[in-house]
């Protein structure tokens, strides 16, 4: 029955999908589309905007207005689309490489602005498509194919990242938590603002099959053991933290969005001087929103 | 290939898109009744559907959006709205 | 009608406004910032949104995104950041987005010379990005001419569904003269073509007969995918050559078939003249001088100063350079145009060069010293 | 007959050298029916440094926007006097500022004005920064190009709000010490 | 006779430099070189990098290895010095757009890598150089050339962003706080790791004209105004916190740096295989590090 | 003597390591990422490091940093991340840093077609980055050619301090070959020329006979400055046109006196000939089956291979098309090197394109079909 | 006379046909005397879909390094079988699995070979995934051109370790097919 | 232009470097002694040297390292040394 709602949107000409058997890409997916469900949404006003990666093949499969962009640059064009056009919805779904490392900056600053869009990182600790790289989330001396000795590099928390960068919403949850998940993903497209949602996938493909877990279950088997509520996670001792990665809703603070922040400010800041051009009174054609 | 017993009542009716699964055993791994299996073409396939009890994990689980789970019966159809 | 003392740069926001253009997203560089600054205080009060983005990647991506509500949109930037939108305008040329991004060159390579003039990038603006496309480049060698032209940018891009690029320097952007504004209602605007279909047969990259495809705003009912992956006419991915090789033929066939609209040049006593000035953009001013005075001294001298830059004039050129003896191309960089003028002369006749790249603006004597050795 | 002619403030940033051209230009453009270009030269990307702005004025639509044949140079640093005197021609006005120029140059068969531009800002209005309207007077008076009135309406357009009447005062006080110098 | 200590370390025939009268870059660069004479570090070990802005104009000005690199890139080329050359003191000196507009990316990467330079941002709330357009720093409302009706931008935090990001050491002081700046420059040139030290500058020509603070002192007595130590700041009530900066070290954490960790771990875990290719024992000329 | 099978990217790996590169910053992207993969393991064994950066951006700036510090540096790469990389080797190319990237060329514009293969960025790899700059391109046909390229790109950067871009395309780069690897004692190996003169006297950007500086390492005692902004001798920044034209010609003049050592060529049959095809990369090895097809078919077919595509080989095309009949230029893009081509002919003869743009590599009959109607 | 063999390896990603290219290649470049050519094309980036590999076997230098003329096509699905039949020329050698083709081709002139590649796979060592060394025992048997040896010698090189003897069985099991199949 | 009165006994000597020196007047207010102006050519300038405690403050506060303060006394060098 769930599936029926999922597939009610989706482009199911286009279907199977090129992710491998097991990735937890497509189990995401499925929850994230539920969520849309739960809100009635319109399609057409949904805009769903991606990067590069598999998990940026996410919008050539959703009947939504799409949007396959260039490699790290999702929440910006998700940018121009929001302002230009603030009652759309729009939804950034990112691999961890397109999100956090090549996009990392666009990131922090969708954070930054609060700009009402929902971003949505597919984190499966690698890079996917490419053949398995290590990503800025890889774990420490995880084994990828341009780290054949060990990963030395701290991987990022993405949650913190985005947190300090001054997002209102923050949640982190995993393709092994649904249907829970789903309400994530309601909590964070209700959100008025810039909303994350660091979503655990896996790869068992180019992640699994290097680290000793190439069956999709021990991948999940992983996920299940790592993480733990945030609740129960506070209550660790120190030296358990470490081993654990914390899940739930960390931040949910109501702000004012940017596109409000513009209509509530510039616009009646230029009302005001608007007389003073007369000129431009006869420019009103495209306008997109009245003075 | 074992034959599939088929006892009744059954609740649920479980179909297997054959063009969308690809095997990943995901459902299989999930199904806290055992009710699936891969067949010899690698795609999941309800072997003991009478033990099926609703709880949608499959679907849940499943990255191809290949299996469907139908409730057949009054009371399964109100396991699933709680499963909302 | 106003007639106004502006800049260059404000000529162009305004040329923005009067086009029709709602939305501006840019990063602040010399000598192009003007127009952002000026933007910012004109967007809003026309009912637009001027957002400055964390770069210029962003901005690229920005305007892109707006473009596909259905919002006419421009960036502007000069060499670094026109180097780092490379990407994403490559990504608008595959995509059929309509944009215009503003170039206002200095003095390159790198940081190189950040407020002097060049005209370095000539040949960046047509290969600055990866893989084979098409795209249109335009070039303002006044004030007025960078009004009307960031218009003509406007409207091109509209109408062949393609980024177009406005490549100033910084003489012109950043000299004051006086601009005509005329009437915002009888200036010619050209609007995308919007589908005729239903959504369900609508094709978001249409085989059309002008190689243009309609194009439906986002949120309006139409639903498709957008894509940097070589897709076919449904605008979903393919790996098929006889796909590639159409959509690609596609794309230059609207070019081509737009040829008329598209190539526009500006010919000075070309009727009797001996020798050809080629030039464009403010050298093409310091070459219309050079033409008077060698005519004051009896040379027969005419100037073809191109307008157009991309896709080049071949046919034009070709046919001007039939009956003249010499041609000369003056350019503020090391010899860039030069290299497609001899393309297109075909070794007919000789092609000389003038050329200045140390930041300060050609001068008519640097011309006048290669013509008096004729 | 058409006319061209040129204008080259030159001196240092921040000494407002820009906007006296742009008021030159619009005072032409706009207020009389001319046409002008106004353009110069910045230091390291929009800030500081040397500082040149040039004017061109004629009757005629003007194809090269650039000075290459100096009618009348303002130089406001010594600087600006060494490096761009040697680029008039004769019979070119050359006007400096005795205050910041130590080593006036020989030109031969120039026009040579000095005026005590810093000083008299000083003086007359406490406030260094209204030399360039002085300079602007001056210049207004001794090229005999355009008429002080249009050049007084570009300056209303174009200066601060509320600082109008404090930069007419100057223009006119620069303007007088025009006609002094020329003896009228 | 201070100034006979920063003289030492400038390349004098480059005075006076472009800054204009009063500017806080000076002051700021000032305590770092004396924070180096108190190291006593060589001049020949160490490099400065930076990108272009105003404050990026530094590397010209000091006698040290300087690059000035391109914009926002800074933190990437010193990474590069760094890595070839781990024995070099490597320090990058950006302006706020720099370090966090358009090299907001490389920021939180040096910081996650915990790669061993010191990141010195001269955070004048503004783009200085290119003509005052705001920044990712610049307060909410003010006045900028590109927010001639205020900005609706909501700031960064910097300190919060490279705590996100996961660095080590965390410091902010401003143009006003010399000599205790020196104190913290020094402790952070001496961190083993990644530090961030964020001062806050000011640019009287640019941000300061546009906001009623035209002398550098007016700007001098703003930053007076809202900066508070971080314990004093810890214990104001939530609404007070606002309008104040906190300033001081807020973190210090010892941590292996990137570099060190490549030494102990890639190297020795090549050294084992290193048996097996035979033919690359002849291609240890140029070797960085001996095997 | 080593012989083994691998394939190009690994080739260009190994090439790498035996030109003495010993430090490696990339971002993954196909068809490249082998390059990086195996450098990942390699670079460790030789005293090298191996570092993925955030970015193409990045990694294109930590190779320059690296380089500073006298170290031999590569990065690899394709379209979309060379088109990202532009303005960083815009830096090196101003700041004459030597580095070598790797650019295996796949389908585009934009995301464009990844797996499939192209010789799409012919003109940016020479004009990508703004403003006018110098830069060496080369372009490998074969596995083992790959190995030697990557040598000779080390050579050429470090000699010219320059960047020097490898330019290969999806077939080389995935194929897999025979490698006969040399003793490495016994390859010629060129090293950056270092100051002779003590830290007082050096100028970094000296202008010496052959146009090159020396160059100092990073921590070696010659403390100097590094800039994109013109600079003069000294290094340091100048706003003084004659200083900026002057190391402008210097930049020139190093390409130009450096011409025998840059441009590499392989002529085949062009003895005898009457046709010539021009060609290079992956369809040079097209080429060359075409000229032994029409050789047994009794055509005197020639083939110039271009193993440098920049600068262009002006003098070689011009004397070896003096007395041909005609020109065949085959590409895997809508025609770039034909242009140049047909510039430096300048209309002697007919120059003809052969043009497949769809994905797949050029086939012998792509060619034979045009040679057939001649 | 010398001599140019084109082998094509059509089918699916995952199915292990580029690794048997490159096995086929280094037999003989690197076992026999001889020069070879591996090359492959892939799905979308790095993974999935259709998938071909070529390899071009010569006694002289390989000028042109793609099929152009097949002279050996293994198909390991009914895609690759419906695209790359018509490909091939008359007396080309055609290999496929009849497990997975359910709709094997007429082509005139053609030597067409099946073989339960898949099944042998599953009966004989319960993995699908060796099917490749079976497929490559039979192309080895059946083109004449590479000694078993030198197949065997590069299988070795080529395998994941531990994984030596299970290939080589297979790729033994796949050759003896071959011959089967020719009668001998 | 005010005369400079000398007194004794000076403690620290002030030297502007009028080449670098660019009249921001940010000495002058930072000292708490008043002993800096600026002069005729907006260069910083002691009026009252006698008056300085050696502070620092002018040469911490000068974005031009135009500004150098001298101790010309014991006392007044051990002072210098606290400031360290
Ligand atoms: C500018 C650019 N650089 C690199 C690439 C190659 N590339 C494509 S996807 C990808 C990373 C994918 O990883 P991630 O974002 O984590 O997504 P996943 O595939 O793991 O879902 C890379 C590096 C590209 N397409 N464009
Ligand atoms: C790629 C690129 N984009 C833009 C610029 C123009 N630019 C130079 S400096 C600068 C910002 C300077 O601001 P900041 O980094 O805060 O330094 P400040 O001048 O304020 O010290 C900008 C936008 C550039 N040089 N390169
Ligand atoms: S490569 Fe990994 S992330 Fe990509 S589709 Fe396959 S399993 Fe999923
Ligand atoms: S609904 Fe539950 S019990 Fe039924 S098949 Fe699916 S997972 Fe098993
Ligand atoms: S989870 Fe889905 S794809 Fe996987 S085996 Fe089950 S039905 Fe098939
Ligand atoms: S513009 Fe601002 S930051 Fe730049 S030097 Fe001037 S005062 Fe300092
Ligand atoms: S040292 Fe202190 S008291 Fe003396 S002049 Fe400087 S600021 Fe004034
Ligand atoms: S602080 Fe320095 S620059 Fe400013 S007035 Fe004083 S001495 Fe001069
Ligand atoms: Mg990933
Ligand atoms: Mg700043």
């Amino acid at each position: 029955m769930k599936t029926e709602i999922v597939l009610k949107y989706l482009r199911q000409d286009k279907l199977p999908h090129i992710w491998c058997p097991g990735c937890g890409h497509g189990i995401i997916l499925g929850s994230l589309l539920r969520a849309i469900d739960s809100l009635q949404w319109e399609k057409d006003d949904i805009s769903l905007v991606s990067g590069i990666g598999c998990s940026s093949r996410t919008p050539g499969y959703v009947d939504f207005n799409t949007v396959h962009t260039t490699h790290g640059r999702a929440l910006a064009f998700a940018t121009g689309i929001k302002f230009a056009k603030p009652r759309m919805k729009v939804i950034a779904v990112m691999g961890d490489g397109d999100a956090v490392a090549i996009g990392g900056n666009h990131f922090i600053h969708a954070a930054r602005r609060n700009i009402d869009i929902t971003a949505v990182i597919f984190n499966n600790n690698i890079y996917g498509m490419t053949g398995g790289q290590y990503s800025p989330t890889t774990p420490s001396y995880a084994i990828a194919s341009t780290t054949p000795y060990g990963n030395i590099d701290q991987p990022f928390d993405i949650v913190n990242l985005a947190r300090g960068a001054g997002a209102g919403f923050v949640a982190r949850s995993s393709a092994i938590h649904v249907p829970g998940l789903d309400k994530i993903f309601t909590q964070a497209l209700e959100y008025k603002g810039f909303s994350v949602v660091e979503v655990l996938s896996f790869c068992p493909i180019q992640y699994g099959k290097r680290n000793k877990m190439k069956a999709p279950k021990l991948m999940m088997d992983w996920l299940k053991k790592i993480t733990i509520p945030i609740s129960a996670y506070e209550k660790l001792p120190d030296e358990e933290k470490a081993d654990k990665v914390p899940v739930g809703v960390f931040i949910n603070i109501p702000r004012i969005s940017y596109t409000e922040k513009y209509d509530q400010h510039v616009v009646p800041a230029a009302k005001k001087i608007q007389d003073r051009y007369s000129y431009l009174k006869k420019c009103q054609k495209g306008a997109l929103f009245d003075l | 290939m074992k034959g599939v017993e088929v006892k009744s009542p059954k609740k649920f009716k479980i179909t297997v898109n054959q063009h969308y699964c690809k095997g990943c055993n995901n459902c299989v791994e999930f199904c806290p009744k055992n009710v699936l299996e891969l067949n010899i073409m690698l795609k999941a396939y309800p072997v003991r559907e009478d033990d099926c009890i609703g709880c949608l994990r499959c679907e849940y689980y499943c990255p191809d959006y290949a299996i469907t789970v139908t409730p057949l019966t009054e009371d399964a159809r109100n396991k699933e709205e709680v499963n909302q | 009608m106003y007639k106004l003392m502006m800049q260059g740069n404000q000529a162009c926001a305004h040329g923005a406004i009067v086009a029709g253009c709602r939305f501006f997203a840019g990063y602040p560089i010399t000598p192009s910032s003007e127009i952002a600054e000026e933007l910012s205080l004109l967007l809003p009060l026309v009912g637009g949104r001027f957002i400055q983005m964390e770069d210029e990647i962003a901005s690229m991506a920005a305007i892109i995104g707006a473009s596909l509500t259905g919002c006419k949109v421009m960036t502007a930037t000069s060499g670094p950041g026109f180097s780092l939108k490379q990407e994403n305008i490559g990504y608008a040329c595959e995509a059929e987005i309509p944009c215009v991004i503003i170039n206002i060159q200095r003095g390159g390579p790198s940081t190189g010379s950040p407020t002097m003039t060049s005209q370095e990038d000539f040949m960046q603006s047509r290969w600055g990005t990866h893989g084979d496309h098409n795209i249109i480049v335009l070039s303002p060698s006044s004030v007025q001419e960078t009004f009307e032209l960031t218009i003509t940018a406007f409207n091109l891009s509209e109408k062949f569904r393609t980024p177009v690029i406005l490549l100033s320097d910084e003489i012109v952007g950043h000299m004051t003269e006086k601009v005509i504004l005329p009437d915002p209602d009888e200036v010619k605007i050209y609007d995308r073509k919007k589908p005729e279909v239903s959504p369900q047969d609508y094709l978001a990259y249409q085989f059309t007969e002008d190689g243009i495809p309609p194009m439906a705003d986002f949120g309006s009912g139409y639903r498709y995918h957008v894509t940097g992956l070589i897709h076919d006419q449904t605008g979903f991915p393919t790996n098929d050559s006889n796909e590639i090789k159409k959509i690609k033929d596609r794309w230059m066939k609207k070019m081509i078939k737009g040829e008329k609209d598209i190539i526009l040049t500006e010919s000075i006593h070309t009727d009797d003249m001996d020798y050809l000035i080629i030039a464009y953009g403010s050298s093409a001013r310091c070459a219309k001088r050079v033409v008077k005075i060698a005519r004051e001294q009896g040379k027969k001298f005419g100037l073809l100063k191109l307008t157009t830059l991309w896709p080049f004039p071949d046919q034009i050129i070709s046919r001007l350079t039939d009956k003249v003896k010499q041609v000369i191309v003056p350019e503020m960089n090391q010899g860039q145009a030069i290299r497609e003028v001899k393309r297109v002369v075909g070794g007919k006749i000789p092609v000389v060069g003038v050329n200045r790249y140390d930041g300060e603006a050609m001068k008519p004597e640097d011309i006048l010293t290669v013509i008096n050795k004729l | 007959m058409s006319f061209r002619y040129e204008i080259r403030l030159s001196g240092a940033g921040g000494q407002g050298l820009i906007l006296i051209g742009k008021i030159l230009a619009e005072a032409a453009a706009i207020f009389e029916d001319l046409n002008a270009t106004q353009s110069q030269s910045y230091g390291p990307e929009a800030r500081g440094g040397a500082s040149r702005s040039e004017v061109i004025i004629s009757d005629e639509d003007i194809d090269y926007p650039k000075a290459d044949n100096v009618d009348l140079l303002l130089a406001m640093t010594q600087e600006a006097l060494d490096k761009y005197g040697d680029e008039t021609k004769e019979k070119s006005i050359i006007i400096y500022d005795q205050d910041l120029i130590t080593a006036p140059k020989e030109l031969k068969g120039r026009k040579l004005y000095s005026a005590e531009i810093t000083k008299l800002a000083t003086e007359q209005f406490n406030k260094t920064i209204v030399g360039n309207m002085i300079a602007l007077g001056l210049v207004t008076s001794l090229s005999h190009i355009l008429h002080p009135d249009s050049v007084k309406k570009a300056i209303q357009a174009r200066v601060p709000r509320g600082t109008e009447q404090l930069n007419l005062q100057a223009f006119d006080l620069g303007y007088k010490r025009g006609e002094e110098l020329q003896g009228l």
